[in-house]
């Protein structure tokens, strides 16, 4: 299905909750969290972005909003004085206050169009008082400085650039940035797991490198335990988690697998 | 020195320098002290006030600047370039009023609010000389500080932050009773 | 159009230009013609004639332009004259211990150290005769090498570089291993 925005046109997740907010209308202190993660999801599909940098903001909202959405199902948390945490508070501050810049931009730029209508002058101060440049006193600029000062001020500089040196990257040579097929890596996840049968997370996790990786991978699999086709235990917090392929179609079988990945 | 006389002086100043020029300046050439000066300057705002004068003086931050009335502005583009109008784009402006109204900021914090880097906003407004970099901050990494500068002030005819448009309470507020009454409905149902 | 109008307008038209501006531009651009354009503009310099008054229409071969009036000069010299107090500030301080220890030095070389663009903090130090050029690298671009001044060495009692204090070849071993640890411990959580 899809959906007739142009996505280019948001600014950034914050921007696009907002904007699904307004659509939907629904109240911003009770963000029916389901739905509004599912359409989230939805446009992200639908994102035809080349650059990572964006993506990577988007995602990182996907995996928050899930991580509501799952704690959403939990009992739910009570802070220090009894009383029950919504799991969507943190959000909805930082939706408001976006909002609120939000909102203040749009009256700058009624100020500015006011603004607009005045010419100022350039200066036309005669050349010799324009060139004009009083003395310096050398004493008064210095002041107290002194040489073990100057001695400090440099000993700082020097350390704080063995700081920025970072000796493990820089052995690199050149640095290369991150590149990821979403949708190729979604494929090989699913392929992964089904072919499997039966996997750990970690194991997945280690197949390759990157953050992004990570991170497709992990929504990957909360896809496919929405679509049913897998089933997950894990047997305390932090724990491997135990992949089951529960799906129907036929998954990839492992010698496939290994001729398409090796 | 006679009132008509440091009038005269202060009108052949900001003249002259074009730029805007801190009250403490004029008092010193006017040798008169701030107060003072700033008295008188604020007597001949009123005698720009008039009907056919086509200039007057603007207040930027303790600093003042001669400027065309904008009503006349009409009578201008005919004869002179018009300025060139900064197209600020949505981005950009979101930046913007973050900036003005939590600085001095990172643009690490700048990030956090709006969700997304904002490099190359920030660099858009240095370049058009509505943010400057302030300093650093004393923190790892020493990041860079930013503020507004006395253009973004002239930009948005604001005579100095204070006059930034508040975010209005009864605004935020109306959102709020709005939730509170979407609830109370959804309960009731 | 009415004579007060007419003169704001030519008040503002003049401001806005700065140079002098043709009758007839004056006249177009007010919709009247040129002889009422020039009566207007003798009329309204009668008004500038007043003592209240810093600047004035001058006419030029058939052009008019505003500027202050002589008699005022000297108040313009006061305020350009008048010596900003200067400080050094932290980037300034900064980059003359850069080329102190490290001379000769481009500014790319300075840049490269502090990690930001260094040219005003380098241009302010030479203006203050702390550090001067020393001539060009003989590399692509041939950039300036920069230097400390004899003024340097007399302000801080010193004969020659060899009296700068040094740094410690240890301590700078120690700053290397303590970076690379932290890095090392950020890596194993």
């Amino acid at each position: 299905m899809g959906i007739p925005v142009k996505l280019q046109a948001f600014e950034g997740p914050l921007d696009l909750l907002l904007h699904l907010i307004e659509k939907n209308k629904v109240n911003i202190y009770d963000i029916p969290i389901v739905e509004i993660t599912d359409q989230y999801m939805e446009y992200l599909h639908e994102m035809e972005t080349e650059d990572l940098d964006v993506m990577s903001e988007f995602l990182v909202m996907a995996a928050t909003l899930l991580d509501i959405k799952s704690r959403m199902l939990l009992p739910p948390e009570v802070d220090e004085k009894g009383e029950e945490v919504d799991p969507r508070d943190e959000l909805v501050q930082k939706l408001l206050e976006y909002k609120m810049y939000k909102y203040m931009s749009y009256e700058l730029r009624d100020r500015q169009d006011g603004a607009a209508f005045h010419y100022y002058k350039q200066p036309t101060i005669p050349d010799e008082v324009k060139e004009y440049r009083p003395p310096v006193n050398i004493e008064e600029l210095l002041g107290d400085l002194t040489l073990s000062r100057l001695h400090t001020i440099f000993r700082d500089i020097m350390r704080r650039q063995e700081n920025r040196y970072d000796p493990i990257r820089s052995k690199f040579g050149s640095l290369k940035r991150e590149e990821i097929d979403l949708s190729g890596t979604m494929r090989f996840v699913q392929q992964y797991i089904s072919g499997k049968k039966t996997c750990m997370f970690r194991e997945i996790l280690v197949l390759r490198s990157g953050k992004l990786y990570k991170i497709v991978t992990f929504l990957t699999l909360l896809e496919l335990m929405k679509e049913g086709k897998v089933a997950v235990e894990q047997e305390e917090t932090f724990a491997d988690i135990r992949i089951d392929w529960t799906g129907t179609d036929d998954g990839v079988s492992e010698e496939e697998f290994a001729q398409d990945y090796a | 020195m006679e009132l008509g006389k440091a009038e005269a002086a202060i009108e052949a100043i900001l003249f002259a320098m074009g730029d805007s020029v801190e009250l403490e300046r004029i008092a010193k050439a006017i040798e008169q002290d701030a107060e003072t000066t700033r008295k008188i300057i604020y007597h001949m705002m009123e005698g720009y006030r008039t009907d056919r004068r086509g200039i007057q003086i603007t207040e930027l931050d303790g600093s003042f600047q001669l400027c065309t009335k904008s009503e006349l502005y009409e009578y201008l583009i005919r004869v002179a370039k018009q300025p060139k109008k900064l197209v600020l784009t949505d981005v950009v402006l979101e930046t913007l009023s973050i900036i003005a109204y939590k600085q001095p900021i990172t643009k690490l914090e700048i990030e956090k609010i709006r969700g997304v880097k904002s490099d190359h906003a920030v660099n858009r407004l240095v370049e058009y000389n509505l943010v400057r970099e302030l300093g650093r901050l004393d923190a790892p990494g020493r990041p860079l500080l930013f503020g507004t500068t006395e253009e973004f002030l002239r930009h948005f005819g604001l005579h100095s932050l204070e006059d930034l448009p508040m975010i209005n309470p009864v605004q935020l507020e109306d959102f709020k009773a709005e939730a509170e009454e979407e609830i109370q409905t959804k309960l009731e149902v």
